[in-house]
């Protein structure tokens, strides 16, 4: 394992502590917890939005700590949920008397801490509700699994629920707007190789020369199949095609496209998916009203993509593009 | 018969076979999740091997509860709220009990599983821990009601966890990161069946 | 070779077509050339910006046409320098009739073929002047080489000499503000292994297990030594030593950090990175004023960093905080 | 002598070589610079074949001329202007001329190292094109001066360059992308150098 760090250890505390040395202008760190949190906080007066997870994701989820997104975030070990204490010293940390909004990506672990945290905070008389995130369309969303996943589209929620927030609404309605990106947001990943946890010092799956990985998550973990390796155009009509299917968008209505890079991906291949992407939409002639290519949404060192399509009313599209100031998200 | 400091004794030596096993966990989760079951409840039961020592004389349930809320506070995944929960349960389950008998331990491997079907909402079957705990539970309280020993009582849960592992090869995970593999899954033992084996077989060791 | 891409001999075009579906309220593209230009170009009574080289390095150098930085980039085969026909091109897109800046980075091939284009402007009677970035410290500036590289430390010009020409300051002064820019920033980098440039096929140079690149480009070229593999702040503190041996800088004295990724680098490693070079900087009580953790001029999928360190001024302070929107920078 | 219908072959044929060498190229551009010489040269010379068709008929420094202007506009890297401005100024050195004898290939070769050392600042002994240019036109001139054929001449330019290459391996770069290697760059051969030599070798194939 050849990687740029000190202790395997100690990577999620020595990262925290160089984001916060790099952007002391937008947050802080809670002594003695993997928490982020607004400069700022607690915010009076409105909605507060705490989101996290297993750390590995980068920019994700500090990086969109700052106006008009997240209000904290929550960093467990990497690709490991954080604990119920560390959620909620966030929520206390960030709860400006409006309530705070969890947004979790579904994975068995996150609903977990999450849920943990908001009975602990209900007990500290702190208003708190729960959006779950289930995007990912690779996994089957039946009895026979724990649902489907939460991935890079949990960005969108990040954005245009903490812009509902930063308007000033109440919780049940920011909550309500978070439940409806949920509700249209769709992706799907792929990736050539595997990433290493530091901890674990080794691959999650092994993949031949021609081989890839479909379907998979964002923890490192395998996908539904492997497959052999295509173009980047038959890829993305591949998981385009299983995004279509599974949400009905008609000619003319509007999207947003992520398409997003797992941590080892060039840009210049993301941007060579998005051409398809675009080509594919015209096609159906449904419009693209936003694109967003890049880091969003990682596993270290994975070397893949997922491609997240969000469905937009007018209500989404105002708040998608209200502004946003973050470390790693910025929108005038 | 357990008491106050025959379990920390016990608690100490789940610790060590968890640690000692953490590579061997965690190649079970690499195979069908993301490969950090042994670095998570090794990662807990260092800490709960830590806090041991600040509880000689303390009650059972004092004991049980901090080793509850030490692993909920620093496993994380899934494994950290069940885990924890069952200790928490666990510990309620024993309140106002000088030591934990036979009787005692049925009710602890009872409030277990209702502690984590509570959180994971999970039923035998699915791949889980609960495929390890069930069956020990059921072994355990057919043991006792044949008025076998309660040492014996365990030596068939630990059995009966072992076969529940072996069970988990054969199965689809229909819970948990795990779920997502659908038939992949398949030929894998679960690595949070495992441990509960490992945690069973570490508290026969001690008795 | 595992890519996500098409055929290698059209990555470019794709990628720029990529870029133009994902931008188009930033920038368009020429017809018929790899250039990438304010969506508003020329703009009139404004000193234009342009800058390029191959491609591989992205965001640079598209991703930064926008408000507050370049109005042209020129897109190279991969790691290739463009030809002098494409600059041409760009500078007679974009300029608003004060002229156009060149900003090069200081390789042979970028400077001769920016320098004949510059030759064919004036021969068009463009007024251009052009500024030569060589940051890199990792190459000794003697006759013994072609002098030092131009590396990550480019972004710096960009945004600052960006910043100059949208104030409206003549071309002279651009470019004198550029040029104290390039005095004043020096980078260094460090690779853990090579990458594949789409057409080749396969690596640049192999590195053993334990083995790291020292002093490298960013054209997966090799760099001036290997080494075995050390911590991550041992790393840091090497590129420190060798970077504040090259660059004056007093107690007190205020500077701007840019810890680079090359592409494949998580950013989680990046920040542990940032976290040592605030420890070196604190103890050596020069003072931080901006930090920018990312990628801003990689190549390709290398897994390696750069970190660049610009000495400021009150005019530098200024201009590198005033606003810019492009798509790989943004800035309130 | 080689006139305008001729000249077509010459660079054909030079194209072809080129082309086929591009992996020999590239790889000697990977050990001591960035790997694209070959990539380059060869994008290169497949426009300019392709250019080439229309050319029939057209004079020799139209013909070069175009050869330049394509290889500026489509090769780029270092070698682009470098090999443009030499075949430009071979254009300018032809001008006039109905064919080129080979006293107009010796204003042909010194054309070309002018163009380049303009552009390129580079003397001999920098690890460079130069390397096998200079001293194949120093054996063209001297063979010619010892009155000897324009092909015998032309044999005698390219042993020089193929020594050129030799040496090439045994020199320091100090221009260029290899530069920056230092002594690392010794014990491999310029790529530029090595093109140069595939040039020559191409011309006196077809002559
Ligand atoms: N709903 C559930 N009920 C019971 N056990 C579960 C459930 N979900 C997961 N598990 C157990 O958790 C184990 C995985 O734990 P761990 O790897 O630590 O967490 P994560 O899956 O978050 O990485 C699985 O092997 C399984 O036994
Ligand atoms: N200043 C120079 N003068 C003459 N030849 C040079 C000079 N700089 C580089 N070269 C030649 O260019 C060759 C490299 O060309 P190429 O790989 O196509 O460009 P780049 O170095 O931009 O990738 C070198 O092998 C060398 O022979
Ligand atoms: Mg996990
Ligand atoms: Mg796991
Ligand atoms: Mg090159
Ligand atoms: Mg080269």
């Amino acid at each position: 394992m050849k990687k740029i760090i000190n202790n395997p250890e100690n990577v999620v505390t020595e990262m925290l502590e160089g984001v916060v040395e790099a952007h002391p202008e937008y947050l802080k760190k809670l002594d003695g917890f993997h928490v982020l949190v607004r400069k700022d906080s607690p915010i009076k007066g409105k909605v507060a939005l705490v989101s996290g997870g297993g750390s590995g994701h980068e920019p994700s989820h500090g990086g969109y700590v700052g106006t008009g997104m997240l209000n904290g975030a929550v960093a467990g070990e990497v690709f490991t949920s954080p604990t119920p204490d560390q959620v909620l010293e966030a929520i206390k940390a960030v709860d400006g008397g409006k309530g705070v909004l969890l947004v979790i990506k579904n994975y068995t672990g996150d609903v977990m801490n999450f849920e943990m945290a908001a009975e602990m905070a209900a007990m500290d008389n702190i208003k708190v509700e729960k959006v779950v995130v289930n995007d990912d369309v690779a996994v089957e969303n039946s009895t026979y699994t724990a649902g489907r996943r939460g991935v890079a589209g949990t960005v969108f929620i990040h954005k245009i629920a903490g812009a509902a927030a930063e308007e000033g609404r109440d919780l049940s309605e920011v909550k309500k707007v978070a439940e409806k990106v949920i509700e249209n947001v769709r992706s799907m990943g792929m990736s050539l190789d595997a990433c290493i946890v530091p901890a674990a010092g080794k691959k999650g799956f092994i993949l031949e020369a021609d081989e890839v990985e479909i379907g998979l998550g964002i923890h490192g973990e395998p996908g539904v199949s492997k497959e052999k390796i295509k173009t980047a155009d038959e890829h993305t009509e591949e998981l385009m095609n299983k995004i279509l299917e599974d949400i009905q968008i008609e000619k003319g209505e509007e999207v947003a496209v992520m398409v997003n890079g797992l941590g080892a991906t060039p840009l210049m291949e993301l941007y060579i998916v998005n051409r398809k992407v675009a080509e594919i939409m015209k096609a159906k002639e449904i419009k693209i009203a936003n694109t967003f290519v890049g880091n969003f949404m990682t596993s270290l060192e994975m070397p893949g993509f997922s491609i997240s399509i969000l469905k937009l009313d007018d209500e989404l599209k105002k708040l998608l593009n209200a502004k946003a100031d973050t470390p790693a998200f910025k929108q005038f | 018969m357990i008491d106050n400091k025959k379990l920390l004794d016990v608690l100490n030596n789940i610790g060590d076979r968890i640690i000692e096993n953490k590579m061997v966990l965690n190649d079970l989760d690499t195979a069908i999740g993301d490969g950090d079951h042994g670095i998570n409840m090794s990662r807990g039961f260092t800490n709960v091997k830590d806090k041991l020592k600040d509880l000689e004389g303390k009650d059972c349930t004092t004991i049980l509860n901090t080793v509850a809320m030490t692993l909920i506070s620093t496993v994380g995944g899934a494994s950290g709220p069940l885990y924890g929960t069952a200790f928490m349960k666990s510990a309620a389950a024993v309140k106002g009990m000088e030591s934990i008998d036979s009787k005692a331990f049925l009710s602890i491997l009872k409030a277990s599983i209702d502690g984590i079907q509570m959180r994971g909402k999970a039923v035998k079957g699915e791949k889980t821990i609960l495929d390890s705990l069930i069956p020990a539970y059921e072994a355990y309280e057919k043991s006792l009601s044949d008025e076998e020993s309660g040492t014996k009582a365990l030596e068939q849960a630990v059995i009966a966890a072992r076969d529940g592992v072996e069970y988990t090869k054969t199965i689809k995970a229909t819970k948990g990161r795990a779920s997502y593999l659908g038939d992949r899954s398949i030929g894998h033992a679960d690595p949070g069946a495992t441990s509960t084996k490992l945690i069973l077989e570490a508290i026969l060791e001690v008795l």
